[in-house]
């Protein structure tokens, strides 16, 4: 199943970009996407940064809460 | 001549130059093509479409050879070689006064002469009335190429031939040595070889078609043998001796020479860039052997100056100089074109077999480190295939075991001219195995054996 | 007989009923195929494959007739009738034998003999020698079609045919008539008046091939009638007259009925389900008409009981019941397949010109309420197409304006059939316009024409 974006829209993104995202914990909802029609391709996916280390990013903000 | 300034101008009316200038008119650029000799290029009138049209006569000749074999009959099958001749020829103007009407439908100024580059966003033009100077924001280099001479081996036209000559030839050869396997070589070979030629193709590489897959190239060579041609590998012509009526070529092969008999040669031993005389070095513009150095997006790195097609370099083919042309024109109207990516684009030889592929092939994608799938298809398992008496070709995919990218894929057999194009898509939309798994391909046709090659990289073939 | 109890028991081995059994045997299930009369069903014995093959012959025969065209020549172009049906049986034979081997192969026990239902989950098989009894977890009903009789049109073999009588015929008909232009009609009327037949078609419907966009069956309609054939639109046979050697059919058009005499008619009015004599009402299946209902699936809503393929219902065609077979082979080894899209099945007609299809036609496009771009590409302004001597064709295809999406791709002209895969991948990987024309099709080839064909709905094209 396609995965939905914040506002629960679908994601577009291309099968290579979805396998290498899921792979590399990336979540598709938070990729911009430079292909047609604002497609998310393997180039945004490569480039971009796992969940995991993104979320781990976040991690002191929310603890200082 | 309506005027000298120009949004863009290109020099050459080659399938990068022609398609270049009418997309910029498209974008409402006041545009201008330069050609010296023939609108359309090599590509229309001494490429890709007169020997498309000499091979659809050898094959239709072939096909009616074979009568018998589609329980048909005719008695005393022959051709006429000046026909068939006449006929490609005819295609070619047919083309080359299509492109003439699409310059004009699309309002872009033609001037018939031989251009170069006295100064940035300068094109001086040599025409029959004298030398006339043009100015452009944008100039697009699209001289294109010509055939590769070596030493020893330069055509007369009469013994030695270049494409050119082959494509109007002065005889029908009896017995023919081709020098070079690549494309053009094998298609020479491939239809005078059908009319009767007794043909021997010599490559240097340690395969024919050398820049195709190991197994697809193999697979070739048996039919082409099975036709009657000889093949060496691995061998070269080191000289020929010419005589009336008669060529002795030194062949080396293992370490020694042979000396075979011939009376016409083809030399189809690659092509060198047209770059001389324009005046690009002087500009500063960087020349790498015959080719111009230039960035993905075919800028030569002088303000406004492109460089597309042939003349930039491999892949030569002339999709390859359409697309670059488009995206040319895109950028100087302030578009945001994609670059063409050298690994999208499909090679295609129109022998017999057919000869088609994409991306990598076996070896490079193991070069390259990929751990990969690969599924292999046979012709001889498809009925398509086999109900119209064309069993003979093999499909190959490869996979990228990780990703499940389409790394390459690669055919050879009826048709696959057309097939390939289904993978161009599916590698264009970053495909994996699984969509075209999922792919309901139609019964029945060749096109079938595009998805069983895929279920075969993963052990899922149906009819194997 | 080995064993009486299986994972998997199918019945019918046509291409919906042998691929469900291999696909089920690849994922370790026990599979069995039962099978009245011949493995591969009708699409491989009588139907898809023997129909592509005597096509096969009228093509090249039409080839023949060309010579003069290509530069060649040939004296008394002729066919043997029973010389081209005994390459089709042929053909045929050789792919039921492949089935055979491809069964056994994969270990799918084969049990020759006539199929029904007794209770959930049990399998009675006449055989010569009796009825045996089989079980097995999983059923999959895959018994096909066979060809609808309308009173008064029935076929008697020798003046009125079903397309069984026309793939092996008593004689080659002088003056034909073929009553239904779906793709079964078109292809024997194209068949038969290609080797010489005075054919007429007659269609119930507004236009030929029926459920084609109406361009493309236009374009069609005006290639038939080049090509000879009478094409009655909105006309129906209400009756046919037979008497010795004779038939007068009685055709109304236009209000009116019009006398007409032939020595052979075709009737190819559609299909009708095999759903008889196999007990399914009796274990609550529901049957619409003649067609098994089924959810997306292909299950029946009775546990471990599906229906695959033509007694599905549409589309009647080999593709769909090869997928069809392989979902549930996957459904029932516990995978989760996709289920297949009706609306991503090609649809394919080996007449000539071919005509292939994808998607929706313009006339359902809009019907549906998309607003949608339009671009067609004519095979004149192709170079292959012209290099080929095969200038007649069109492509079209039709965008979803607001998200770009490929709506729908329609084709008509030479290897249309082979083409509309890549449009069928596209719409696979859900391509939009933009990814179509990034792809770089390859040159010289008649799929440059998918190119154009989008790039004109956009007002890009380069060559029109
Ligand atoms: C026999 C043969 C078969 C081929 N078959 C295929 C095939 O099947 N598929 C394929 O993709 N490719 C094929 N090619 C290659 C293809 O023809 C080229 O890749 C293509 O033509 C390159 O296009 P271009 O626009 O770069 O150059 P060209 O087509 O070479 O056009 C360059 C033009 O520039 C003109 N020109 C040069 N210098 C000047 C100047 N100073 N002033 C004005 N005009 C000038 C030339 O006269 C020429 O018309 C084949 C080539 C050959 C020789
Ligand atoms: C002339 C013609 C040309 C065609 N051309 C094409 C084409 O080009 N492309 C395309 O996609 N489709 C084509 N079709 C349609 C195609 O043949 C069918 O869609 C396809 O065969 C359906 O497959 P199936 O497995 O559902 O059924 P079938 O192929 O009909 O197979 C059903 C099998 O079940 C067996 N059977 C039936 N009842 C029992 C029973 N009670 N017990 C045991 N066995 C039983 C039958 O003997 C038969 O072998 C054509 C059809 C015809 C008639």
């Amino acid at each position: 199943p396609a995965p939905k974006g914040a506002d629960g829209k679908r994601v577009f993104a291309s099968p290579l970009a979805r396998r290498i995202a899921a792979d590399k914990g990336i979540d598709l909802s938070g990729v911009k996407g430079s292909g047609p029609h604002g497609r998310i391709v393997r180039a945004d996916v490569e480039s971009a940064k796992p969940a995991a280390a993104a979320a781990a990013a976040q991690a002191p903000t929310s603890d200082a809460k | 001549m309506a005027s000298t300034s120009y949004d863009m101008i290109v020099i050459g009316a080659g399938p990068g130059g022609y398609v270049a200038a009418i997309r910029a008119a498209q974008l409402g650029l006041k545009a201008c093509v330069v050609e010296r000799e023939h609108l359309g290029g090599i590509c229309l009138n001494w490429g890709c479409i007169p020997t498309k049209a000499l091979l659809r006569s050898s094959e239709v000749f072939h096909l009616m050879e074979r009568a018998k074999d589609f329980g048909l009959s005719a008695d005393k099958i022959g051709y006429d070689l000046d026909a068939v001749v006449n006929r490609s020829r005819g295609v070619a103007k047919q083309m080359e006064g299509g492109v003439k009407h699409l310059l004009k439908k699309n309002k872009v100024d033609v001037v018939m002469g031989a251009a170069s580059l006295p100064a940035k966003g300068k094109v001086a033009v040599k025409t029959d009335k004298g030398t006339e100077e043009l100015t452009a924001k944008h100039i697009v280099v699209a001289t294109g190429a010509r055939a590769r001479e070596l030493p020893g081996l330069e055509a007369d036209g009469d013994l030695v031939w270049t494409y050119r000559h082959a494509l109007k030839p002065v005889r029908m050869p009896k017995k023919l040595l081709v020098i070079g396997s690549g494309a053009i070589g094998i298609e020479f070979a491939s239809f005078y070889n059908t009319l009767g030629a007794d043909t021997t193709v010599v490559e240097v590489m340690d395969q024919v078609l050398p820049v195709e897959d190991k197994d697809i190239a193999a697979f070739a060579k048996k039919q082409f043998v099975k036709q009657g041609m000889k093949i060496m590998e691995k061998a070269m012509v080191k000289q020929l001796d010419r005589a009336k009526g008669k060529v002795t070529a030194h062949i080396e092969t293992g370490g020694k020479i042979e000396k075979m008999e011939f009376d016409t040669v083809i030399s189809a031993v690659g092509i060198v860039g047209n770059v001389e005389g324009l005046g690009l070095e002087e500009l500063g513009v960087k020349i790498d052997r015959t080719h111009v150095v230039t960035d993905e997006y075919c800028r030569t790195g002088v303000e406004g100056l492109y460089a597309i097609g042939d003349i930039a370099g491999a892949p030569w083919l002339a999709h390859k100089a359409s697309h670059e042309g488009v995206m040319v024109a895109e950028l100087a109207a302030g578009g945001h074109p994609h670059p063409v990516k050298p690994s999208s684009i499909a090679g295609c030889t129109y022998c017999q077999p057919q000869v088609a592929s994409v991306g990598l092939t076996e070896a490079k994608a193991k070069e390259q480190g990929y751990k990969i799938k690969v599924g292999t298809f046979p012709f001889i398992g498809n009925g398509k295939a086999v109900a119209l008496g064309e069993a003979e070709g093999m499909v190959k995919t490869i996979f990228d075991e990780k990703t499940g990218e389409l790394l390459g894929a690669h055919m050879v057999g009826a048709e696959v001219t057309e097939l390939i194009q289904g993978y161009v898509v599916g590698r264009q939309l970053e495909t994996t195995e699984e969509d075209l798994m999922n792919t309901v391909f139609p019964h029945p046709t060749l096109s079938e054996m595009m998805h069983e090659s895929v279920l075969a990289a993963y052990g899922r073939a149906i009819h194997i």
